[in-house]
């Protein structure tokens, strides 16, 4: 029988509050999927749009974007800049044909260990559900980027 | 005019008759519409739950069923009990997956629609949220002629679930009645359980549980206690005979129905509020609620 | 014999014991890497950040002419400085290092060996590709301003600030309320050697007031913070008291002089126990010892037509000024220490304990007042009525270990509700009944000050309240409190009258907590108090450099261990100072001229303004100095002309690539 | 009677572990042993066992020890303590599992009135879809104990004469129905 799909997730958390969080996972041993593979950028505003582009195009199933709380930014409002290309970004990837559920920004604290958890092992059974990516977009970006 | 769907439960159509008569009697000055669930079934309370609680679950869920079918789907369930099962079942299919299938597949089974959209409901809360203290404080039609009341909401329309009012110190009760110009009495013991069926079946703990309930009350100045549930209001009244053979103190408190209380207030006809089927008390009821007084008063 | 500009990675992974190992196959992991590009050692080994462990790098760079350096072990946050420096003692830029993180990220919070060993190959692949592309870099370095700022005045931040000054160190104490001490100035005897805390407080107290080196401000809050370490600027607002304190003398003639002859008003330090006049000062040994005027209850304030009898009394020292306003004071400090300690649980939030119902249910401070010589009642403890109470029981746990409140211990409850056992029994030879879920005593002398208190024969209950009434069963029980409670011990369900109870509330974090971290730009762990940088290696640290943490802001602890983080955090304040200068992250952004078009994006986006524009060469130009290292302008440039030291776009490209390219 | 020394084939973990999985019960192993449930409880002073010491027995796998005891047949079912249990156990819950298991097992006390009345409760209802309490309280008499009914003469003729004891026995007309509903239950 062919293996089961495990979608492979990229993960930019920022370096103050998502990426802590998940350091917190991991001394509370929370134990969650083991599908994301983390980025650590200073600040989830950091992330290049170039960053999400190129992952899909290498073949990520999804990515995933971690930073602070709005109000709780440690560079301040890093994370607002962050939101707005988010909300460009998934329509742009839509018009590419690659479902918005693939992409995904979440505000996890330093103190939200159970959230890292949820917030990943929802993201693998929504990617589960989706199946692998289309082809054809792949290439696309390969000239894209 | 906002209507209702109406599960009496067995007990309305036993002991607890005298709640139905005031019940209906006090829906009707109020123009609400009750409609009684056609031919509804056991609610699959307590006692039941102990031998097998799936199909508890199912006796519950067809009585809702029914009520969405008769697309009323505001369930008003007096008895505490019922209402308590009624308002777990719906909870627990949605808590535990495993329940809901169940119940879902069940019904369908038995062809019954689901449950969504019904809510169960208890009268007490929907005077309170339904007409509210203020109406039925402009809809007064008579002065309350009785003594001070302890409003006794016992357990299970309170615990675990807090829509019909909170666990500790609930006021509701008190306020509708304040509001109809009936006087309460700060009663710590409001939330204590009667033993429902326990009377029943384990006699002397049961009696003294309402020992305790009368005394508290006594002592607050209490004159008569106002109940919400069919067993609350039985066990109460049908103790105390044996509590005044027990313990030598005099104990003959009028236990009503809130709705009596209510129903009186707000003009009903008293020979429907069902004050002859009271054990204890029936001299300070005889007293408080007959309407010859009032037409002598009328005439002076 | 080895040509530096090829690219040679050693990669070691670590067991940390079998943290790693047990559910990484380091063996596996470290074969694998041998195998990737530019790999020219890969080893594992027990503990990489052991001494024999940084040595085994230093060595590998001299023997094996090593230029990049990947450890597969524990989160940077961990020891990411720790293998820089190995880097740097092998004689390579210390920047030439990358860290993979297996631990948290992967045997922690993964259960099977065959998923985790492939996550973990991924990072690695990620890591020694990234590692390839970086380049060496000098950290900057920032002059440290030699003030410090402490916000709180309770027995943390007067501790901390006393440290600093005595050291020589300039100190701001900000205080929120009229007088400088805190719930310990509240306190009668502190556990567990009963010395009275007045005694040890206010000495301390007033050599704050007294010392050169501290500026004391009460009544006031930070209002604005702004800047990074080693100079911050902060604005502090200083409420009107209506007194100068300049001016003021501290004769508290005023107060005797107030057309209240009685005092009316509940006063807020008894917690409504004793009465205050609308000017006042909180307690007798205040500090500092100039009244407060409290426009809600003043004539004056209110309707304006007073006599002004206080004014009068003042007389020719002109000390009272109706008319002062909130005053503004900017300082420049290097350094913080947030020291804005606890409030304690609202016990009304436990209903059926009867808080605010019945009179003789008192809560735990408000004893602490009874108690206290110098309290409301000089030190009687009574009933509201009077009467001294014969009997009194000691709820332990309220709002203590409890899904339904706060799920943590408070610490400290135990062992104050035995110090208030001991004192209520002394004044007033009472029967006093403790009732708790588990004693904890773990602290130096308080186990040998459980058992002086069961030799005193008082009653322990193990046992949580069930609930408090005023009804009773019988003539024993009339006109009492009855406590309703399981002896556990005993395995009888017990019914024991009494006339007062005391509530042992737990600590909570401030209700405005979330304004101060903001302000301050630090976290809380989920219950709310503040978080440390790293609950064993950095205590009193947070994730903002220059800020420091002491006392019950940052978790439940007694006066003992406030004052040792007090002082952790002075020895790491002053630590700073001294070094007069702090190391900075080399990560920051620079323009690449060649490709800046000009077009200005950058220049509004940076939240430290460190980004400007010269006209002239019309090119963005961003301030080394300024700059924190988000990297916004970074990912918003259209034109790719700015880059990000240790953080380029080439950087996480290859670390993209390196994740998702199946090798 | 209930022997004061435990040994440990007698218990069984797995079966502390079942019960922890059924609803309300999620939370059994993070008891505190506090004693709230206890201490609330408006029936604990006469049980045999506190409702603190059964989840201390239930956790450590001393089946027959509860449910063989009085306490779980003396809960009335007021939800005190799941209301105010530090840890939310939903005590009622458990209560009402035990008794399930209780009967399935014929390990209830027996002629034990409350055991006796859920039984003929349930019968009742199986049958006929309504209860009537007459006929109930009537077969819980004669299937536990007789001499329970001379102590209700006198209320029972109090009963009547106010008109609330009605001696008609109730049932459903679709009785069919309740059979297809309950048909497919799985008896737990």
């Amino acid at each position: 029988m062919p293996e089961p799909f495990e979608p492979k997730i990229v993960a930019f958390f920022c370096n103050w509050c998502t990426y802590l969080g998940a350091d917190l996972a991991g001394t509370s041993r929370l134990k969650y999927a083991p599908n994301a593979r983390v980025v650590r950028v200073m600040c989830s505003g950091r992330v290049d749009p170039q960053f999400v582009l190129d992952a899909f195009a290498k073949g990520a199933d999804g990515v995933l974007l971690g930073g602070c709380h709005p109000g709780d930014c440690h560079y301040q409002e890093g994370n607002y800049k962050a939101l707005r290309r988010f909300k460009l970004l998934q329509q742009f990837l839509g018009q590419m044909g690659i479902e918005p559920e693939r992409i995904r920004l979440e505000w996890i604290s330093a103190a939200e260990a159970d959230r890292v958890r949820t917030v990943i092992n929802e993201m693998v059974e929504t990617l589960k559900r989706l199946g692998p990516r289309k082809a054809p977009v792949e290439t696309q970006f390969a000239e894209a980027s | 005019m906002s209507a209702y769907s109406y599960f009496p439960g067995c007990s309305l159509r036993g002991t607890g008759a005298a709640y139905e008569e005031s019940l209906l009697a006090l829906f009707h000055v109020l123009g609400l519409s009750l409609t009684e669930l056609e031919d509804w079934n056991c609610c699959g309370a307590t006692s039941y739950m102990s031998i097998d609680e799936g199909s508890a679950f199912l006796l519950s869920a067809r009585n809702l069923a029914l009520a969405h079918k008769a697309k009323c789907r505001d369930v008003v369930a007096p008895c505490s009990a019922c209402y308590l099962v009624l308002r777990k079942t719906q909870d627990y299919a949605v808590r535990y997956p495993a329940i809901g299938a169940h119940v879902g597949k069940s019904l369908a089974a038995a062809n019954l629609p689901a449950l969504d959209g019904v809510r169960v409901r208890h009268p007490l809360e929907v005077l309170y949220n339904d007409v509210g203290a203020d109406r039925i404080h402009q809809l007064v039609k008579r002065p309350w002629r009785g003594g001070p009341v302890a409003c006794y909401y016992g357990c299970q329309i309170v615990r675990p679930y807090h829509e019909v009012d909170r666990d500790c110190n609930p006021t509701r009760m008190d306020e509708l009645l304040n509001a109809a110009g009936v006087p309460t009495v700060e009663y710590a013991l409001k939330t204590k359980c009667c033993g429902g069926s326990l009377t029943g079946t384990m006699h002397e703990i049961g009696v003294r549980l309402n020992y305790v309930l009368l005394k508290e009350a006594v002592r607050k100045r209490a004159q008569a206690i106002v109940t919400v549930c069919p067993l609350c209001q039985y066990n109460l009244d049908a103790c105390q005979a044996e509590i005044r053979r027990g313990t030598g103190e005099r104990y003959d408190l009028p236990i009503l129905y809130f709705t009596q209380a209510l129903g009186w207030v707000l003009g009903a006809d008293p020979e429907a509020l069902g004050f002859s089927r009271s054990i204890s008390g029936q001299k300070s009821i005889r007293q408080w609620f007959s309407t010859a007084t009032e037409e002598a008063k009328a005439y002076v | 014999m080895f040509d530096p500009d090829d690219i040679r990675v050693g990669v070691y992974v670590c067991h940390c014991g079998t943290n790693i190992a047990a559910t990484v196959d380091v063996r596996e992991l470290a074969a694998y890497g041998a195998g990737l590009p530019h790999v020219a050692v890969s080893r594992e080994y027990k503990y990489v950040c052991s001494d024999p462990g940084q040595d085994l790098i230093r060595q590998d760079i001299r023997d094996h002419g090593l230029n990049r350096i990947v450890v597969a072990s524990c989160s940077p946050h961990l020891h990411e400085h720790t293998f820089r420096t190995a880097t740097a003692m092998g004689g390579l830029n210390a920047f030439y290092f990358h860290m993979v993180n297996i631990r948290e990220q992967i045997s922690w919070v993964n259960e099977d060996k065959v998923s985790g060993t492939a996550k973990a190959k991924d990072l690695l692949r990620a890591g020694v590709r990234r590692v390839a592309m970086h380049r060496p870099l000098e950290r900057g370095s920032i002059p440290i301003h030699p003030d410090v700022l402490i916000v709180g005045g309770g027995i943390a931040g007067i501790h901390a600030a006393l440290t600093l000054a005595n050291a020589g160190k300039h100190v701001y104490l900000v205080e929120r309320e009229p007088s400088i001490g805190g719930h310990m100035a509240r306190f009668d005897k502190t556990f567990p050697t009963l010395d009275c805390a007045a005694c040890i407080l206010t000495p301390k107290m007033s050599s704050v007031k007294n010392h050169p080196n501290i500026t004391l401000w009460t009544y006031s809050d930070v209002s604005a913070l702004e800047g990074y370490v080693g100079s911050y600027k902060v604005t502090v607002t200083r409420r009107p008291r209506y007194i100068d304190e300049s001016l003021c003398v501290g004769c508290l003639e005023c107060i005797d002089a107030c057309v209240y002859k009685q005092a009316k008003v509940p006063d807020e330090f008894n917690y409504g126990l004793g009465k205050r006049r609308p000017v006042y000062v909180p307690f007798p040994q205040a500090v500092p010892l100039v009244p407060v005027i409290d426009p809600e209850t003043c004539i004056q304030f209110k309707s304006g037509k007073c006599k002004k009898t206080c004014i009068e009394a003042c007389g020719d020292r002109h000390a009272i000024d109706l008319r002062q306003e909130a005053k503004q004071e900017i300082i420049e400090v290097g350094s913080i220490i947030v020291s804005t300690g606890f409030q304690a649980y609202d016990a009304r939030r436990n209903p059926y304990y009867g808080y605010g119902v019945y009179p003789n249910v008192y809560t735990a401070l408000e004893v602490e007042r009874l108690v206290n010589a110098s309290g409301p009642t000089a030190g009687e403890v009574v009933l509201r009525d009077g009467r001294k109470p014969q009997t009194v029981g000691i709820v332990h746990c309220v709002g203590s270990r409890d899904e339904n409140s706060n799920r943590w211990c408070s610490r400290v409850c135990c062992m104050y509700s035995l110090k208030l056992a001991h004192l209520i029994k002394e004044h007033t030879g009472a029967e006093v009944y403790n009732f708790y879920i588990d004693m904890r005593t773990p602290g130096k002398g308080f186990e040998e000050f459980y058992q002086k208190l069961l030799n005193e024969r008082v009653h322990f209950i193990r046992g949580r309240v069930a609930e408090i009434a005023d009804w009773g069963l019988d003539a024993t029980e009339e006109g009492k409190l009855v406590i309703r409670v399981e002896d556990t011990l005993a395995g009888k369900v017990r019914r024991i009258p009494v006339d007062m109870v005391v509530l042992s509330t737990g600590l909570e974090p401030q209700a405005d907590a979330n304004d101060i971290r903001r302000l301050f730009n630090i976290s809380c762990s989920s219950e709310g108090f503040f978080l440390e940088r790293h609950p064993k290696l950095a205590p009193v640290s947070t994730f903002t450099d220059g800020v420091f943490l002491a006392g019950c802001c940052q978790g439940p602890k007694d006066i003992p261990d406030t004052v040792a983080q007090a002082g952790a955090a002075a020895a790491e304040v002053l630590a700073l100072i001294d070094a007069g200068h702090v190391e900075t992250e080399p990560n920051t952004a620079y323009v690449l001229d060649e490709f800046c078009s000009g077009c200005k994006t950058c220049v509004g986006l940076c939240p430290y303004h460190a980004i400007t524009f010269q006209e002239e060469r019309r090119k963005s130009e961003i301030n080394q100095a300024l700059c924190k290292g988000c990297g916004t302008c970074v990912a918003a440039c259209p034109s790719a002309a700015i880059g990000q030291h240790l953080f380029e776009d080439s950087e996480i490209f290859e670390e993209v690539e390196g994740i998702l390219t199946y090798a | 009677m209930l022997r004061k020394l435990k040994f440990q084939r007698e218990a069984d973990p797995d079966w502390a572990r079942r019960v922890s999985q059924r609803p309300g019960c999620e939370r059994l192993f993070s008891c505190l042993q506090c004693g709230t449930c206890s201490g609330t409880c408006p029936l604990s002073i006469y049980m045999d066992i506190s409702p603190r010491r059964v989840t201390a027995l239930v956790r450590e796998g001393f089946r027959e020890d509860v449910l063989r005891s009085q306490t779980i047949w003396l809960c009335a079912s007021c939800y005190s303590c799941a209301v105010h249990c530090p840890r939310q156990i939903q005590i009622t819950d458990l209560m009402y599992g035990l008794k399930r298991e209780a009967i399935q097992e014929g390990l209830q006390p027996r002629r034990l009135p409350v055991a006796v009345l859920a039984q003929e409760f349930y019968h009742m209802v199986r049958r006929r879809g309504r209860n009537s309490e007459f006929s109930l309280v009537l077969r819980m008499a004669l299937r536990s104990n007789p001499f329970i009914l001379l102590g209700m003469i006198r209320t029972g003729w109090k009963l009547i004469r106010t008109g609330r004891l009605s001696l008609r026995r109730e049932h459903i007309e679709a009785l069919p129905e309740i059979r297809d509903l309950l048909g497919t239950e799985v008896t737990r």
